[in-house]
């Protein structure tokens, strides 16, 4: 069942690319709504009977490539379908017909979401930098695609960081290989626990230093406004919300699985993440709260809500923690999503990217204005929205080991948050000047942001079911 | 120190220098050209490590291939100047 | 010192000497050769280090035969970008304050 | 200030690595042995396309799909479409192009053959198709690409499709990519024909479609 969750996507892909500029958007929908269906039979099974693997080839690690989806990949692999359907609906709404932007804008999505599938699957080093390569191309042609000066400029910036980042990954694949004689996760969590030389902390740090590049963790940030700002709003939605969580759940991956022996003995290595991110958290919220244009305002936003997910590392000893990481993954990455679509909306609606320009759409777009004050709340993290779950689970977590200063950020993150958040809703509110114009947006736009935002408020309601699945290891 | 040995390291200082000249060169075709034997000389030392089929696909694609695409970019780039 | 040992070395050299380039090279083109050379450094070194003992290894050869076809196809990307820039706006750098 | 320290930290990296890359004990896995012990059941006799097409085979179905989806973006960013235009080329050259590219088509075909047992393959194979397209380009005998019709998408996706199929195929009746001993050989070598001809026309086509020269700009 897990396989076809990597299959499918590259099918509906390629036959997507078979029928041309421009087309494969039903076969796109269809895969879609199989892939979703297939996600939640997955974790149900997962829920029912463990673990589950899948030798590929039939040899079984370390010869082969061994496939396992536990409760992380099970919980990742959900959010990305339900993510991806409502926003491919979104997507079919956005670009108008022979929009230079969608040529290959299915098939491009299919690639990425099989890169996806297949990292979170992936239980081997390598194959999972091959991944990474598959999802990192895919990211930046969305990004490129169609675009004008600023949109390729971008696209070559975070080209560059990508391929650095997996060129650093690579190498400490290589390391490990050379070292072990074997890339299989599974095979080397042992021997890494019963001997690590020098060159395996270098590997590792590598890997780890790689990945937060990919995941623009500060000071890697750089790349993320640009290219997430600059991409059509389907696409920063899509890359915002779940494509950089796919390299920062690699980093997650590694440091509870191989490098578990590494990260455990050595105390000091675990505030590392943490420090970058807590500055991530200032440095996003502050350039937010200063952005001039809405979907840099919305990018910024990322740069910040991705530095709470580096405060969970020193917390990882204490049990509950991976669950209240995923919590944050999904209630950023679902928030997010109908944040950046709200804004697509709102931005096709005025004409203008600008914060000033929203001036009056407060009657004009209310459904869509309130998808962004939804998602608004989940960031802010007030209750009941899955963010207040994140967030306290977090804190609960620091403070029962008097780990204040983690705590404190968490605190001021959301009081910044709701700083940017407020700043855009009131001048949405602010009567419009005379001769402005609200163009009519398809009413598509407006639900599916909805949608979203909604799942992202009411998944603080069902939050139980989901740490259940993320316990099973 | 046996002469295999002694061709190895010939080989491996040629490397790097291609490489250093190739980032280095102030001219951007010589550049090109120095990363193509760069490329060939990466094929001659996979040859050395025993792996023949990285050698034969890096000739081909890592130097005749990627030499060629950075050939046309160069050459669009002179057109476009001119 | 084995001859693996010694073009596990150079690739150690050569993945330094891209990703320097890489970060400090501003010509667009030029940073595309020098993420061929950081590659090339990384596939010497999973080889190399494999082999350390003399023995051929099929496994890291086949990653790198994998390897050279995703950093062709990831070169000939970055040059239809920088191409692409090119017709748009003659230049080949990225300026550093076009972020906001 | 950034080029010291840049530098600087690179020097430190290496003097780091390779003091830590000398001493390094024998590896406590050694696949080269596992390889070799199950060369038999792979369904060819050289170690490195057994690895490629079977015991990695997984790695290689997405490589190519990494190599596809490079091709769609470089289409889906839009290259001007203006006419290419070179200086015309010497008839003698034509000639020997005209001469050289069957021959290249036959040490394509080779090359995919001999993968089986020693040093070739669908990637060597590839490329030299790849080359042979190149030769005839620049010597004017084929035109750059411009927007590709059905046929030559149905070409360069063919070879994945067909990798694609093999590997559903597989899944429905075991696990991904399993092929059973007795019928390995016939369906690896299906798999690298038509990786062969897909890999030609998508290195070629990054090739052909870049050449061309680019529009007049904004």
């Amino acid at each position: 069942m897990m396989v076809w969750l990597i299959l499918l996507p590259l099918l509906w892909a390629s036959f997507a690319f078979l029928l041309g500029p421009g087309r494969g958007v039903w076969l796109a929908m269809a895969g879609l709504l199989a892939q979703l269906w297939l996600a939640y039979a997955l974790a149900e099974e997962i829920v029912a009977s463990g673990v589950a693997e899948h030798a590929v080839g039939g040899w079984g690690a370390p010869l082969g490539i061994d496939l396992v989806a536990d409760g992380l990949s099970a919980a990742m692999l959900l959010l990305t379908q339900c993510v991806a359907l409502p926003l491919a609906v979104y997507a079919s709404a956005y670009f108008k017909r022979d929009d230079p932007a969608a040529t290959y804008f299915w098939p491009l999505v299919g690639f990425l979401l099989a890169g996806l599938n297949a990292l979170f699957l992936s239980a081997d080093l390598f194959n999972s930098y091959v991944t990474l390569e598959l999802l990192g191309l895919a990211a930046v042609g969305l990004v490129a695609a169609g675009g004008g000066a600023q949109q390729i400029a971008s696209a070559l910036r975070y080209l560059f960081a990508t391929l650095v980042g997996s060129g650093a990954y690579l190498l400490g694949v290589a390391l490990i290989y050379g070292t072990y004689g074997t890339v299989s996760t599974v095979t080397l969590t042992p021997l890494i626990g019963a001997g690590a030389p020098d060159l395996v902390w270098i590997a590792g740090g590598l890997m780890v230093v790689g990945l937060m590049l990919k995941t623009a963790l500060f000071p890697f940030h750089f790349w993320l406004p640009p290219a997430h700002g600059g991409a059509p709003a389907p696409v920063s939605a899509l890359l915002s919300a779940v494509v950089v969580k796919a390299s920062f759940y690699l980093i997650l991956r590694l440091w509870i699985g191989p490098f578990s022996s590494l990260t455990v003995a050595a105390n000091l290595v675990v505030w590392l993440p943490a420090l970058l991110g807590m500055l991530a958290v200032f440095w996003g919220s502050y350039q937010a709260i200063r952005a001039e244009r809405l979907k840099m305002l919305v990018a910024y936003s990322t740069v910040a809500q991705l530095g709470y997910l580096f405060l969970i590392f020193p917390l990882l000893v204490s049990a509950g923690a991976l669950q209240a990481v995923i919590m944050q993954v999904f209630a950023h990455g679902l928030a997010k999503a109908a944040m950046f679509a709200a804004a697509g909306t709102l931005i096709k609606a005025t004409g203008q990217d600008t914060v000033a320009g929203l001036a009056g759409v407060a009657e004009r777009l209310p459904v869509t204005l309130f998808a962004f004050g939804l998602a608004g709340v989940t960031l802010m993290g007030l209750p009941p929205s899955s963010g207040f779950l994140a967030k306290w689970q977090l804190i609960e977590l620091a403070l029962s080991q008097q780990y204040w200063v983690i705590a404190f950020v968490v605190l001021v993150g959301g009081l910044l948050a709701a700083v940017y958040v407020f700043r855009v809703l009131r001048q949405a509110f602010l009567l419009a000047p005379a001769g402005s114009v609200v163009m009519p947006v398809p009413r598509t736009l407006e639900w599916t942001a909805f949608v979203l935002a909604a799942a992202s408020v009411l998944l603080g309601l069902r939050g139980v079911e989901l740490m259940q699945l993320v316990g099973i290891t | 120190m046996s002469l295999e040995f002694i061709f190895d390291l010939l080989l491996a200082l040629a490397m790097v220098w291609s490489a250093w000249r190739s980032l280095s060169a102030s001219r951007l075709d010589r550049a090109i050209v120095m990363f193509i034997v760069f490329g060939l000389l990466m094929a001659l030392a996979w040859a050395r490590l025993s792996a023949p089929d990285i050698g034969l696909a890096e000739a081909a694609i890592g130097a005749g291939l990627t030499g060629a695409l950075l050939l046309d970019a160069y050459g669009a780039l002179k057109r476009r100047e001119a | 010192m084995t001859g693996e040992l010694l073009f596990a070395s150079v690739g150690v050299i050569l993945f330094a000497l891209g990703v320097a380039g890489v970060l400090l090279i501003g010509h667009l083109l030029r940073r595309v050769l020098a993420f061929n050379v950081m590659g090339s450094g990384a596939f010497l070194v999973l080889v190399g280090l494999a082999q350390r003992n003399g023995i051929a290894d099929p496994v890291p050869q086949a990653m790198v035969l994998t390897g050279i076809v995703v950093a062709v196809a990831a070169t000939a990307l970055a040059l239809a970008l920088v191409r692409r820039l090119y017709v748009l706006t003659g230049k080949l750098e990225l300026s550093q304050d076009d972020d906001e | 200030m950034k080029r010291l320290l840049v530098v600087l930290g690179a020097v430190c990296f290496v003097v780091l690595l390779l003091g830590a890359m000398f001493d390094l004990a024998p590896a406590s896995v050694q696949l080269h042995a596992a390889v070799a012990a199950n060369l038999p059941a792979s369904g060819v006799e050289h170690p490195v396309t057994a690895v490629l097409l079977n015991f990695r085979g997984y790695d290689t179905l997405l490589e190519i799909a990494v190599l596809l989806l490079a091709m769609i973006v470089i289409l889906a960013t839009g290259i001007d479409t203006a006419a290419d235009v070179r200086p015309s080329v010497n008839p003698v050259l034509q000639a020997l192009a005209k001469l050289a590219a069957p021959l290249m088509i036959m040490v394509a075909v080779y090359l995919l053959w001999a993968g089986a047992f020693r040093p070739g393959g669908a990637f060597q194979a590839g490329a030299v198709l790849a080359a042979a397209a190149v030769l005839l380009h620049l010597v004017e005998l084929l035109p750059g690409w411009q927007s590709p019709s059905t046929r030559l998408r149905l070409g360069l996706a063919g070879g994945f499709l067909v990798f694609l199929a093999v590997g559903a195929g597989s899944l429905m009746r075991g696990a991904l990519l399993e092929y059973p001993p007795e019928h390995a050989g016939r369906l690896i070598l299906l798999v690298e024909s038509g990786l062969t001809v897909s890999l030609g026309l998508i290195l070629a086509g990054l090739f052909l479609l870049l050449s061309r020269d680019d529009g007049d700009g904004p």
